[in-house]
């Protein structure tokens, strides 16, 4: 079977549960069990050709040029963990049918696991590092998911996160490592690196490479300083504690340093980083162990100081060192998983994991007191079980391993962890099964169903075999694996029995020691709760609180919503940035001379200065600053003028005023007066960035306008050939309705938006709250009556066609002199706005029947329609074309096609000011306003017709 | 050579009368005062000014334009509504009903009068 | 001859420009700006008249058409909103 | 000329007016129109990639004007890939916004729908640079429009604060705009790359300001830091589908940068490494303002906000390198973070209208739970760029074009730190979310009725306007809006599974944006039959 | 027909002229088009005109426009005499109330314009039922002489006008 | 005449920013109708200035002013006017509904009423 296929297997698997989520805990755990055992299969089914020495490999392309690609391979250390995961993963799948509720979730469970199940399958089998982290990085996830399965448990939660955080600290940083070694090696590819241990070794970055690499392995190993986590994952299922932190994902890291023993070990770095902390892991986490009162938590610890110890093993670099890490990760798996499943057993049936409420389960519980008690007396490393196998070999290499020229420190303390482990282990086998029996568990213990035994079992009795018969029952695995770690061919031989050396001395010490150690453990307790010791889970608490703290000041100090420092940050952006930009740049200097100054623009400048500085003096009296704001208007018309510039005097000054009216209509609601709310010293701040923005703006402006043109401007050709091609003499028409005609469409698109945008806004007030504000208005002020003024009507009466006269005039002679489609709509919103202002809403309304929104969109289709239009021409969209149309003795009119672009422009511009106003007006009728049926208040001339 | 003086001397006179409206509205002690000064005096600016303006092109621009006629009738037709309204805008701001001479002893002008013309404290408000 | 009377004029105007600011900023009522604003833009009409004199075309009449226009209906929204708040009921 | 180039405006173009004008009041026509523009759209941009694919720049010359003179479209590989986004995004959360009911909540969702679609197109097609201005603005006031649709308090003040700070920055466009004019004498993007090119040494301070001050316009759209202030509170107010929708607009921002700094001011202009040099320092800042924030965060809707800046950070950092490989890994990531970015913000608008608010803080049990909760999980995945998702593979492209560049440490350690603090955030909050109301209300609680009958919160009641919009009388379809939000989430995976085609075609963009010639030469040379 | 096609017959006069103002072009294809202006705006802007507009005696308007004319020339002079050399304390400001007999608005709004135009007075208010005017005086040692001035010289021939 | 209008285009950059950095909604209505002034007059100003030259053809005129620039301003001023228009409305439907016109975002934006469970999640 194809590795990927082996690979590929779980995940499916991990679809069925989810797919038959109602069906029940039969059917999910054995749709995923046959996955499993299909691939264990599968995989099986290569060990001849493993052992022969090939390497089966796969290969797809997934992301060749980031050189990510789908690539496996099996060897031998791939064949090791992968009968590991899918042989335990069988077992614990048989388990954890018989553990779960019925109530439980079991679909997503059985989910989560294969999941799992797949991503550590993929781990071990990838040949490609890039690959490997997908699936390194997924079993962070899936372990994130099982770990907090109850979730209504605060512990899973928590612990999840923890884990999460913490192996996802070093994928991270193993990210890192992997890219660099990839980088160094040419490509990610497990076969290619392999073959690079000289120029990877040889690299300035192998020490960091290595460094975050082992960051990665450390983490998801639980290696000290990292062990934390572990305990707290115990918060899972049992079956999950058993599965993913005792056999396999915390095997991950181990397997990680495996793979890469042959290009990352050997060197200095490596001992002193890798062994180092496998021998603090190992001792210190033993020690933890003998202490903890929750079952699950000693076998954590105790995973934890065995990891460490396989990571010391590696961590030697020496051959020996890694057949015995190879074999002791087999033994460490069978007698683990056990011993899990046993305390899920104890957990299950005894209603407890705490030590201190369990004890003599013996005669209660046979069967689990039998498989307990073999399993732990292999973790003791008591003959002949298989843990001593390994114990002995271990204490072989530490006698032989020199660590800074100290040839016994390295045994000393490996002594010492075997000594602990031993005590811990006799604690479990003592204080839960030995002892009187008691009659206050919380429930009635005694043996469970076969469905659970099984698996323990099953692994009991592999501790024994390999323990008696290492070399027929389990040295083939070793040799396999090891072969692949260390690139050498092995042929291990074990032995229970090596003659009276030092490991068994030191073994001997460590049995006695331990028992000597169980005898003290009472009095050891409480002197040890005595006395301080750090406490990982309440350091990474007290970090996760601290940088949410500093994150939430951080972010609160960043983003606090307000305004005034978005735009202070931004004018100093600008400022510092462009002035940056210009200064390191080179300015010719000023090269154009200055126009003179006359009397009207000198007047006019002072005046602009003085309503400016008034207008900011005086911005708190509203109304004043709307007076000035005309005011200013009115002098930028006058400068556009003076500077040859009539159309953008006649849009500005008729886009201002409907401004006003727009302000004035909203000021209706708003405060009059602006209330001083920003203390002086922000003002003062906010004057200096005023001040300074304005000066670079100011200076920017001056240098452009004292400099020519680097390149003669487009607008050369545009005053060429308005008139010969674009049919008008007004250029600056011709621009806006012909040569950058799809910019006026997509301007009087947004003016449409925006009109549409207000009536939305203002139907959605009148819906909500503000419209039942505005139905308990209370004006502000004191209001006069006169609410439509006769001269007023009679007025605007008038004005109103005389306007509409004005503003067909400006729109038709707009694409020759200054006018248009823009301003002509301007004139007549005005006029009409004039008809609302004197006669009222309802009434105007009433005489108009447009409906506003009907203008908007048929002045944008109209100015589509003309581009469309050249379509049918083969020409692009918005060509125009132009002629002369003479009628018969009538007015002689250049019509060119643009001018029905124009109209649509025309025809949105009046949609949209008037439905804009429109709007506004409703949200002041909403106050209450009575509607008038005649255009002014009195008529003294109907009055006279009704006498 | 006459149109030439009859123009210098229309300029002159609208310079003139709009610097004395304007400076009457600097100088007139009080604002119902003050709004005699622009209305009149800036509509004969403005009127003498565009008169030149009208009569200039014809005989000095070489070209005919009329749009000076248009903006007079514009300003004249506009000017007293403007002036109304500042009148009735003054009167609301800084004049009381009874300091005016009534149109009828029960009437009021209109600016004074109407249902809503009370304070904002005898407004009935039914939810609050 | 013409050329001086418009330098007059022109002097008149702009002087009478500044007089109006003066009233917008110091003056006792809401009022009074707003004559003087309207008063801003009847002289504007007369400045931009007197440019297109000063220049010889007419170009710029219209701008002073709209102005007109402008100025009407910005004094009466002024005056309105004063009277009435709401300037279009 | 190809007419369909033109498509991508014209059809939102028209589709938004016929809405207004005829169906004003129909809102199952207005769904169905608008839907069937918006896939038209989706077919015109698969039409698009499809020609573009050969390499060739196609020019479609408004008016008929010739080059500089006239306004031009130009479509090339970039320009077709980010129409085709827009568009997939766009449907997929405009059947999201139809699902949950939000097109209802106020007047004129599709209209503006279609405006801001228009607008964002027409800004990635267009050669001009003026014109680009102008779809800024188009697509700015649709989506101020769209980002207030539905009204409420907050809502509106984050609408007052969206648009002023909007409005400045078109302020500066327009500055920056005027100063490029001012020096170069044009405004079509090719010729304005070509006299850039020409620039004589002695004068070009005026241009590198103007440089500059155009691409602090293009880090407002994008929210670089310090140009940020703006998005969280306009996002997390938005509705969610539009909110979804507006993970293209910062894209923008990040198109235009692109467009601006490969063709107009490369290094080997006058403007040298002036935009490189702001851009990475602003880059790295965002990003780990984005992901801090996410830890910072007490609100969802902030949370997807701070999501949404720190992937424009890992964004630019790529993009600012200025080489062809780093600006293809720029370009896997903005599409994978466009869809990552919209997934999330409607994953939190299903959390806010089944629990009423978005405060990260205990609740009861949320109707469909599970079903969301695994919507959420995925999708934070992908956004912190964890395996098996897009954004693993698009943060190893970022991480492995930065392996060899000067800042290359302060780069990674940036990115791999700030992402721990994000998976710390997002995890967090999501256990929050989704696993301890379980601790209030117990294990054995029957999760609650599947299908919420209206899901209330955030969202206001229905409106009563003037004019009555039909009334479907149905209740939001549940299903519609959960199959949406998957459709988001199938295009993650998509980009996973096709990573070797996408980014295939990510380095064909890149190389054709780097070398800017054909781009130029297409624009300004062959232009028979024009005006 | 007149009557539909002209409902403002004199407005269309007025917009006539407008146009040939506007297009400052006297010919025969101007006129025609104003023509069609004439009585295409007046048709639109009908419903803003409810009430019939007339005039009973057009021909004395031409009569009344110059005396007004000259009445503005000679109000010029008078006030600008007053700002330039009328010392505060001397000036007499007055009130004064016109009662109206015109009734027709139009005629109401033409005696309101002419008296703000012309010396030293401005219209500033109707009264509720529209039936007289007040009337502020710049310098009016005299009220009741400038109310008589009124009543004589301008709204007698605004009434022989409209009503 | 450059440093007048320059000046001039500084001055009104100077209060518009005053203005925007304000604290209520309509003073930052004011300082983005300033700015926009002065950014109008900025991009007109790119053209450079002439006198008397208006972009009209003419016969025998031999000097115009840029059009172009122009152009673009009235693109400028129309779009800005929408704009304005929508800022302002959206500013009254946020003091209606808030009942302040402050622009800052409240506190309640960005933090949770009461912290009920908020932490430790
Ligand atoms: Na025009
Ligand atoms: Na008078």
């Amino acid at each position: 079977m194809s590795p990927a296929l082996i690979a590929l297997l779980p995940f499916i698997g991990a679809l069925l549960p989810g797919l038959l989520i109602r069906s029940g805990r039969d059917v999910a755990a054995i749709s995923c069990g046959t996955a499993t055992f299909i691939a264990l299969l599968g995989l099986c089914l290569h060990i001849p050709a493993i052992m022969a020495g090939e390497v089966i490999t796969a290969r797809f392309e997934w992301l060749p040029s980031l050189g990510m690609n789908a690539n496996f391979r099996i060897d031998g250390l791939g064949l090791l963990f992968g009968i590991l995961i899918l042989g335990i993963g069988l077992l614990i799948i048989t388990y954890a049918r018989y553990y779960l509720s019925r109530n439980d979730p079991v679909g997503l469970f059985y989910t989560y696991l294969m999941l799992f199940q797949g991503a550590m399958i993929g781990i071990v089998l990838s040949d490609n590092i890039l690959l490997l982290l997908v699936f390194w990085e997924l079993t962070s996830l899936s372990s994130f998911l099982l770990i907090g399965y109850w979730r209504h448990l605060p512990e899973g939660r928590q612990g999840a996160r923890i884990a999460l955080t913490v192996t996802a600290l070093g994928g991270l940083a193993m990210i890192a490592g992997m890219l660099i070694l990839g980088n160094i090696a040419g490509s990610y590819d497990i076969s290619d690196i392999l073959q690079a241990r000289e120029a990877i070794q040889a690299s300035p970055l192998y020490v960091p490479a290595l460094v975050l690499i082992l960051l990665g392995a450390f983490t998801k190993s639980a290696q000290f300083p990292f062990h934390f986590w572990l305990p707290h994952a115990m918060a899972a299922p049992t079956p999950v504690s058993a599965y993913l932190h005792s056999a396999t994902m915390v095997k991950a890291g181990l397997f990680l340093l495996a793979r890469l023993w042959p290009v990352l070990s050997g060197t200095p770095e490596w001992f002193y980083l890798v062994a180092t902390t496998g021998l603090l892991t190992m001792v210190s986490a033993a020690w933890i162990a003998i202490f903890r009162d929750d079952l699950k938590s000693l076998l954590a610890f105790s995973t934890v100081s065995h990891l460490g110890l396989i990571t010391m093993l590696l961590g030697f670099g020496t051959q020996g060192a890694a057949v015995a890490a190879m074999f002791h990760i087999v033994n460490h798996a069978t007698f683990k998983a056990a011993l899990f499943m046993t305390a899920g057993i104890i957990d299950h049936e005894a209603g407890t994991r705490s030590i201190s409420r369990l004890g003599g389960l013996r005669r209660l519980m046979p069967i689990t007191f039998t498989i307990g008690t073999l399993a732990a007396l292999s973790m003791a490393g008591v003959p002949p079980l298989n843990g001593f196998l390994t114990k002995e070999m271990m204490l072989q290499e530490t006698t032989e391993a020199v660590w800074f020229g100290n040839g016994t420190v390295l045994y000393v303390f490996g002594t010492l962890g075997a000594l602990f482990s031993v005590c811990y282990s006799l604690r479990f086998v003592t204080q839960v099964f030995l002892g009187p029996e008691r009659d206050d568990y919380p429930a009635h213990p005694h043996d469970p169903g076969f469905g659970l035994l099984v698996g323990p079992a099953l692994l009991v009795v592999l501790v024994v075999l390999i323990g008696m018969f290492p070399n027929t029952s389990a040295a083939w695995l070793v040799a396999a694996s090891s072969s692949a770690v260390t690139g050498v061919a092995q042929d291990p031989h074990f032995a229970l029995w090596h003659g009276v050396n030092l490991a068994l001395k030191l073994s001997l010490t460590a049995i006695l020691g331990g028992l000597l150690l169980l005898a003290l453990n009472p009095g050891m307790l409480a002197m040890r709760d005595a006395v301080w010791r750090p406490d990982g889970k309440r350091a990474f608490d007290a970090i996760t609180r601290g940088a949410t703290g500093v994150a939430r000041g951080f972010t609160e100090r960043f983003t606090n919503g307000s305004m005034s420092r978005a735009l202070g940050a931004l004018s100093m952006t600008i400022v510092a940035t462009g002035l940056w930009a210009f200064s390191t740049g080179r300015y010719q200097g000023a090269s154009r001379p200055m126009l003179e100054v006359g009397v009207v623009p000198l007047t006019g400048w002072i005046l602009l200065m003085v309503a400016t500085a008034c207008m900011v003096a005086f911005h708190r009296l509203r109304i004043l600053a709307l007076v000035l704001v005309s005011i200013i208007g009115l002098i930028v018309s006058g400068t556009f003028i003076y500077l040859s510039a009539p159309d953008l005097a006649l849009t500005q000054i008729s886009v201002e005023v409907v401004t006003v009216v727009l302000l004035l209509l909203a000021l209706n609601f708003l405060p009059k007066y602006t209330i001083l709310d920003s203390a002086d010293r922000k003002r003062g701040l906010d004057a200096f960035v005023a001040t300074v923005t304005g000066l670079g703006f100011g200076a920017l402006s001056y240098c452009i306008m004292r400099s020519d043109f680097a390149f003669p401007p487009i607008s050369g050709y545009m005053l060429e050939n308005s008139y010969k091609l674009g049919g008008g003499s007004n250029v600056v028409n011709v621009i806006l309705v012909d040569f950058r005609g799809y910019d006026t469409f997509g301007e009087i698109t947004v003016l449409g938006i925006a009109a549409l945008t207000i009536f939305a806004l203002t139907e959605t007030l009148l819906a909500g709250a503000s419209g039942r504000r505005l139905r308990n208005w209370v004006h502000d002020s004191l209001r006069a009556g006169d609410r439509h003024p006769m001269l007023l009507v009679v007025v605007t009466r008038l004005i109103l066609p005389i306007s509409l006269v004005v503003g067909l005039f400006i729109f038709l002679r707009g694409h020759n002199s200054p006018g248009g489609g823009f301003v002509a709509g301007l004139v007549v919103s005005i006029a009409l706005v004039s008809q609302y202002m004197a006669s009222g809403f309802s009434w105007a309304q009433e005489r108009q029947s447009i409906n506003y929104h009907a203008f908007i969109g048929a002045g944008v289709i109209a100015a589509g329609i003309t581009g469309i239009g050249a379509w049918f021409a083969g020409l692009p969209f918005l060509t125009s074309t132009y002629g002369y149309v003479k009628l018969p003795g009538i007015e002689e009119f250049e019509l060119a096609s643009a001018m029905g672009f124009d109209l649509g422009v025309f025809l949105c511009v009046v949609g949209a000011v008037m439905l804009g106003l429109n709007s506004l007006t409703r949200i002041a009728r909403q106050t209450g306003a009575t509607v008038n049926l005649e255009p002014m208040d009195v008529d003294p001339s109907k009055e006279a017709e009704h006498r | 050579m006459i149109w030439e003086i009859i123009i210098s001397v229309l300029l002159v006179t609208g310079g003139f009368f709009g610097l004395v409206g304007s400076y009457g509205l600097v100088k007139l002690p009080d604002p119902m005062t003050r709004l005699h000064a622009p209305t009149k005096a800036a509509t004969l600016g403005v009127g003498a000014t565009l008169t030149a303006s009208l009569i200039w092109f014809p005989t000095q621009g070489g070209q005919s334009t009329w749009h000076e006629l248009l903006i007079l009738l514009f300003l004249f037709m506009t000017a007293p509504i403007t002036g109304a309204f500042i009148a009735k805008a003054h009167l609301h701001l800084g004049w009381d009903a009874d300091e005016l001479p009534r149109p009828e002893p029960d009437l009021h002008w209109a600016t004074f009068a109407g249902p809503e013309n009370e304070s904002v404290l005898d407004r009935k408000t039914p939810d609050e | 001859m013409i050329g001086y009377a418009l330098y007059f004029a022109f002097a008149c105007f702009g002087l009478a420009l500044l007089f109006c600011l003066f009233r917008v900023v110091f003056a006792p009522g809401l009022a009074d700006r707003v004559l003087a604003l309207d008063t801003m833009t009847i002289n504007m009409i007369a400045l931009l008249t007197l440019f297109g004199i000063d220049r010889g075309t007419t170009i710029y009449f219209e701008a002073s058409l709209l102005f007109a226009m402008v100025g009407f209906i910005s004094t009466v929204a002024f005056a309105k909103f004063v009277l009435r708040g709401d300037i279009i009921e | 000329m190809n007419h369909l180039l033109i498509a991508p405006v014209v059809l939102p173009a028209v589709i938004g007016p016929l809405i207004i004008m005829w169906m004003r009041n129909d809102l199952l026509l207005q769904r169905v129109f608008s839907i069937v523009g918006t896939a038209l759209l989706a077919v015109v941009g698969i039409y698009l990639n499809w020609i573009a694919a050969s390499g060739e720049v196609f020019v479609y010359r408004l008016g008929n004007w010739a080059a500089p003179f006239g306004i031009v479209l130009v479509l090339d590989r970039l320009a077709a890939m980010m129409v085709l986004l827009t568009a997939v995004l766009a449907l997929a959360v405009q059947l999201y916004a139809v699902g949950s009911g939000w097109d209802r909540k106020g007047w004129h969702f599709h209209a503006l729908w279609q405006f801001q679609l228009m607008g964002i197109c027409g800004a990635f097609l267009t050669g001009d640079a003026f014109n680009l201005f102008v779809f800024f603005e188009v697509l700015l006031i649709a989506s101020y429009g769209l980002m207030i649709h539905g009204g409420g308090e907050m809502r509106l003040r984050a609408g007052v604060q969206y648009i002023a700070y909007n409005l400045a920055g078109s302020t500066l466009f327009l500055a920056g705009l005027g100063v490029l004019y001012s020096v170069t004498g044009t405004l079509n993007m090719a010729d304005m790359a070509m006299r850039v090119a020409q620039m004589p040494a002695e004068d070009t301070a005026l241009l590198r300001a103007g440089a500059v001050l155009t691409m602090l316009v293009f880090a407002i759209k994008a929210a670089l830091v310090p140009l940020h202030f703006w998005l969280p509170s306009t996002y997390a107010n938005a509705p969610g589908p539009v909110a979804a929708l507006f993970a293209i607009m910062t894209k923008v921002g990040v198109y235009a940068i692109i467009r601006f700094y490969t063709l107009i001011f490369p290094q080997d202009a006058v403007t040298e490494t002036l935009l490189g040099d702001l851009l990475l320092p602003a880059a790295l800042l965002t990003l780990a303002l984005g992901q801090v924030g996410i830890l910072g965060t007490r609100h969802l809707g902030r949370l997807a906000s701070y999501a949404a800046i720190g992937s424009i950070g890992t964004l630019v950092i790529a993009v600012a390198q200025y080489t062809p490989q780093a600006t293809s890994a720029a370009i896997y990531y903005l599409i994978h973070s466009t869809l990552a970015t919209g997934a999330l913000f409607l994953v939190v608008d299903l959390i806010g209208a089944r629990r009423g608010d978005l405060w990260l803080r205990l609740d009861r049990v949320m109707p469909g739970n599970g079903m969301i909760a695994a919507l959420y999980f995925i999708t934070a995945i992908a956004l912190v760029g964890m395996p098996p998702f897009s954004g693993f593979v698009g943060k190893l492209l970022v991480l492995q074009a930065t392996a060899d560049v000067s800042w290359s440490v302060t780069i990674w350690s940036v990115i791999l730190i700030t992402s721990l603090i994000a998976i710390y955030g997002l995890s967090r909050a999501g256990s929050l979310v989704f696993w301890k109301c379980y601790e209030v209300e117990g294990p054995d609680r029957p999760e609650a009725p599947k299908d919420p009958a209206a899901p209330s919160g955030p969202i206001p009641p229905r409106l009563e306007p003037d004019e009555q919009i039909q009334d479907l009388g149905d209740a939001p379809a549940n299903w519609l809006a959960l199959t949406a939000t998957g459709l988001l989430l199938a295009g993650i995976v998509a980009m996973t599974v096709l990573a070797g085609p996408a980014v295939r075609m990510a380095e064909a963009t890149a190389q054709q944006l780097h070398d800017p010639a054909v781009y130029i030469g297409s624009v300004l040379q062959g232009q028979e039959g024009t005006k | 027909m007149m009557r539909r096609l002209f409902p403002h017959p004199w407005l269309s006069v007025v917009l006539v002229l407008t146009w040939m103002l506007l297009v400052n072009r006297w010919a025969v294809g101007s006129l025609l088009f104003a023509l069609i202006i004439g009585i295409v705006v007046p048709l639109m802007t009908a419903p803003y005109w409810p009430n019939a507009t007339g005039y009973s005696r057009p021909g004395r308007i031409p009569a009344y426009l110059a005396i007004v004319i000259w009445d503005i020339v000679k109000a010029n002079f008078s006030v600008a005499r007053i700002v330039l050399f009328t010392p505060r304390s001397a000036l007499r400001p007055a009130w004064i109330t016109v009662p109206l007999e015109l009734r027709r608005p139009e005629a109401i709004t033409a005696l309101a314009g002419t008296i703000t135009l012309t010396p030293g007075t401005v219209s500033c208010d109707l009264s509720e039922d529209a039936h007289a005017l007040l009337v502020h005086c710049l310098h009016a040692p005299d009220p009741d002489a400038v109310l008589d001035e009124i009543k004589t010289r301008y709204e007698a021939r605004l009434k022989e006008i409209f009503e | 005449m450059e440093f007048l209008l320059s000046s001039a285009i500084g001055v009104l950059t100077a209060a518009g920013v005053y203005l925007v950095l304000r604290l209520r909604t309509f003073a930052v209505v004011l300082g983005t109708t300033m700015l926009s002034y002065a950014i109008n007059v900025f991009l007109f100003s790119t053209g450079r200035l002439v006198v008397d030259a208006p972009p009209v053809l003419r016969y025998g005129a031999e000097t115009y002013t840029d059009p172009l620039p122009q152009a673009l301003v009235l693109t400028a001023i129309v779009i800005s006017f929408g704009m304005t228009a929508v800022v302002v409305l959206m500013a009254l439907g946020a003091f209606l509904e808030g009942g302040d016109d402050r622009v800052d975002m409240p506190r309640a934006d960005r933090l949770p009423d009461h912290r009920a469970g908020d932490d430790g999640a």
